[in-house]
């Protein structure tokens, strides 16, 4: 089983060189500390930079630079600012390559709900809707069970949508999965020390298990 | 043509009970401090404000909602705002939630004189309830109409007497679409200089789209989330 | 009788204070001439210009300063430079105050025909078709007949249309028309020296005349 | 990620006849000279040329006319080329006349995502004949669709080696639109330049929108119309 460490090292290994990434706020956020040094990627914090760096060192934070988390940040050589219309913009017209959020639930046809629970209070769906509606490459990142041991993957979603048929991979503690085109959730790699069976068991939407399922490789 | 303000106080003079307003800033960073300052202190209520955040519990739009001078949100995201959520949830404030990048666009079809916009985000969610679907090229759009605020208030890192705006890194987010977007559109900016200081290459929103300007004072430039790494 | 100077001076008293203006190619460019020292006016150029300024001397031509008509300009202090979208975005969003542009024909409802001659090679409408759909107001700086000796004013157009209902003054060699909302050229002013008679004679579509017809102050 | 080509020719190698091309540049300013030269050189045909204006004969595209690369031309304005005409008229060449904001406007929707867009330039002319009319607030609009270009083709002053994009004066124009409108978008710059030596304030078009890049030579950046007043 994955932590969550483990879940941002394995997607990782999902960014190609030259790629364009947007990643959301929690587990995707860790992505971007494995991403391997010998490809060339450029994170897209869609309040308006291509090109973040790393959080600044203590006394170099600056209120002008900041990521859609409302986090201080810093930005690479390289870095373009822009408004939010051409931010969404370009999100839209999919220049983004790869976009790693996070989810409530996902269901079998690649909806995707992470936005609200009704009778909590509700924030809002910031960018989330904007991104899963327009990225041709999403990602979701989360635990494959909520607290209350629920599986997250199911035939539909149960909870508000944010986008639909639109994620195409699963990274949980427990697996690895892709949504297919036609419906379903196809296993494609177990965490290390899981059972095909602890995945099954988890997995309430129709989970499709062809040949030998391999451990994931972390190396 | 004197599009320069002394203050905040006279540059929103005439901002009225009831009024529609674009804010700029995105969580608490480029807010326009000043003016949101002098609208505290001015009183006027029942204001619908469209703005990507709703600010913190005592700094930004938060200020505005702890007098109870907002009626209605438009945001995409209201964030950790404890005064916001009682309001809301007894019901004396009204919030729409559209997603981030319509929220943008919209602005920019106002700024564009587009009517209305496409957008594929909220197809198929609560977002898309009452509106017109379409279907280019085998995908739906949702359509969404561009916004009709009296006033756009903005905040910039400098500016010229003539309206001409220049922004600062990640302060720019929602301040220029905004800008473009207003009746009569106020900016704040940190620097006023005479024209012809300014590159003109180097403009983000030209003075054609700027009515007011006036040198903000004060600037507190609140961090929401401050966060590090080791050295 | 005006000339082409007079018709640019008379265009220019119609400019306020804090103007945004758009000059189209021919007369409507004589009146940058004419603008009054005591008053602020910005003039646009749709090829992404606000602050234009007046030819440059002989020897400062700088290939990637042009005006809409090509033609080598200057730009004044406070310039701004954008590209096209947005240029054509401030014009439909009504944020430039007055458009100057000539015309072939103009009909009685403010129909406007300039861009096109059946039979003869067509250019290209180039802005024309934006600015007269958008601007919210409209002088059309012309002659009040053909070469042929027939008015341009007229019930109306034969030509290919420009743009329709938008035309909302007039200013001819012989005098000021309105056109109002409901049809008609109202006659404002005459021309130095030109009767309301050969006005009449000189218009095809229905002329408004009520009261003295004063002549235009051009001092 | 290497978007650094060595010439044009390297840069356009994999455009073939029958391409529709997106053509940055107003008049003969601020146009991809060395593209068009290399475009020429190879000799490739049926083109369909999005481009505000078409050249002069010796000169911009007119020198692709001349070779009769050009199946069809989308322009606002054709001006003077009595090459343009003389295939015009002969009906060897298709031209399409647009009004230059929706030119622009179609860019501005393929590169923000946006399927199309309502504009009212052309209602009630011929460019309105097949077109979808609708009705906005008591005004009519029509709806024009987003390009869908194979390469947008465009100069720019300043570049990076990651496609970040500056401008120079009214040499701007189309560019940055265009830029943002193709599916391959090739950027030839006066001055190629490392990552980090533009200033991410200053840049008009980011990276992410250009995908080759390369630095032209011999610019002969001609004058269309030379202008001057008396000193």
């Amino acid at each position: 089983m994955l932590d969550k460490t483990g879940i941002a090292k394995r997607i990782a290994r999902e960014i190609k060189d030259g790629y364009y990434v947007n990643l959301g706020i929690g587990i995707p956020t860790l992505v971007a500390n494995y991403i391997p040094d010998n490809i060339d990627v450029v994170l897209q914090s869609e309040n308006g930079l291509l090109g973040m760096g790393p959080f600044p060192f203590e006394g170099e934070e600056d209120a002008d630079v900041i990521n859609a988390g409302k986090q201080t940040i810093t930005m690479l050589p390289g870095s373009a600012i822009f408004d939010s219309a051409m931010s969404f913009g370009m999100i839209r017209a999919r220049k983004v390559n790869l976009t790693i959020l996070g989810a409530m639930e996902v269901s079998e046809n690649g909806d995707i709900a992470n936005w609200k629970i009704p009778g909590k209070m509700v924030k809002g769906m910031g960018g989330a809707m904007d991104l899963v509606a327009s990225a041709e490459n999403i990602i979701v990142a989360m635990q494959h069970v909520n607290k209350a041991g629920e599986s997250k993957l199911l035939p539909q979603c149960s909870l508000p949508l944010t986008g639909i048929h639109c994620v195409r991979k699963i990274v949980t503690e427990l697996a690895v999965l892709d949504v297919l085109p036609g419906g379903g959730f196809k296993l494609l790699e177990r965490a290390p020390g899981v059972s095909v069976e602890e995945i099954k068991n988890a997995t309430a939407g129709k989970l499709i298990i062809e040949g030998e399922i391999p451990e994931m490789d972390l190396s | 043509m004197n599009k320069v303000f002394s203050n905040a106080d006279e540059a929103i003079h005439d901002i009225t009970d009831g009024m529609t307003l674009l804010l700029g800033g995105f969580g608490l960073c480029g807010l326009p401090e000043n003016c949101i300052t002098a609208l505290v202190k001015k009183g006027i209520k029942e204001l619908t404000c469209i703005s990507n955040n709703a600010g913190v519990d005592d700094f930004g739009i938060g200020l505005m909602l702890r007098q109870r001078q907002v009626k209605k949100m438009i945001s995409s995201y209201v964030g950790e705002n404890a005064e916001f959520e009682r309001q809301l949830l007894s019901g004396e404030l009204e919030v729409e939630l559209i997603p981030q990048g319509t929220l943008a666009t919209r602005c920019l079809a106002a700024g564009y004189g587009m009517p209305a916009i496409f957008t594929p985000a909220g197809v198929g969610t609560e977002v898309a309830i009452g509106k017109e679907i379409r279907n280019f090229n085998g995908k739906d759009y949702l359509m969404e109409m561009a916004f009709d605020a009296d006033f756009a208030i903005v905040k910039a890192w400098k500016g010229d007497s003539m309206g001409n705006l220049v922004y600062r890194s990640t302060a720019r987010n929602f301040n220029p679409v905004m800008a473009m977007a207003g009746k009569i559109t106020i900016a704040e900016v940190e620097e006023l200089v005479e024209p012809g200081e300014l590159d003109p290459d180097q403009i983000h929103t030209p003075g054609i789209y700027v009515h007011r300007i006036f040198r903000g004072a004060n600037y507190e430039k609140r961090i929401e989330q401050r966060t590090v790494r080791p050295r």
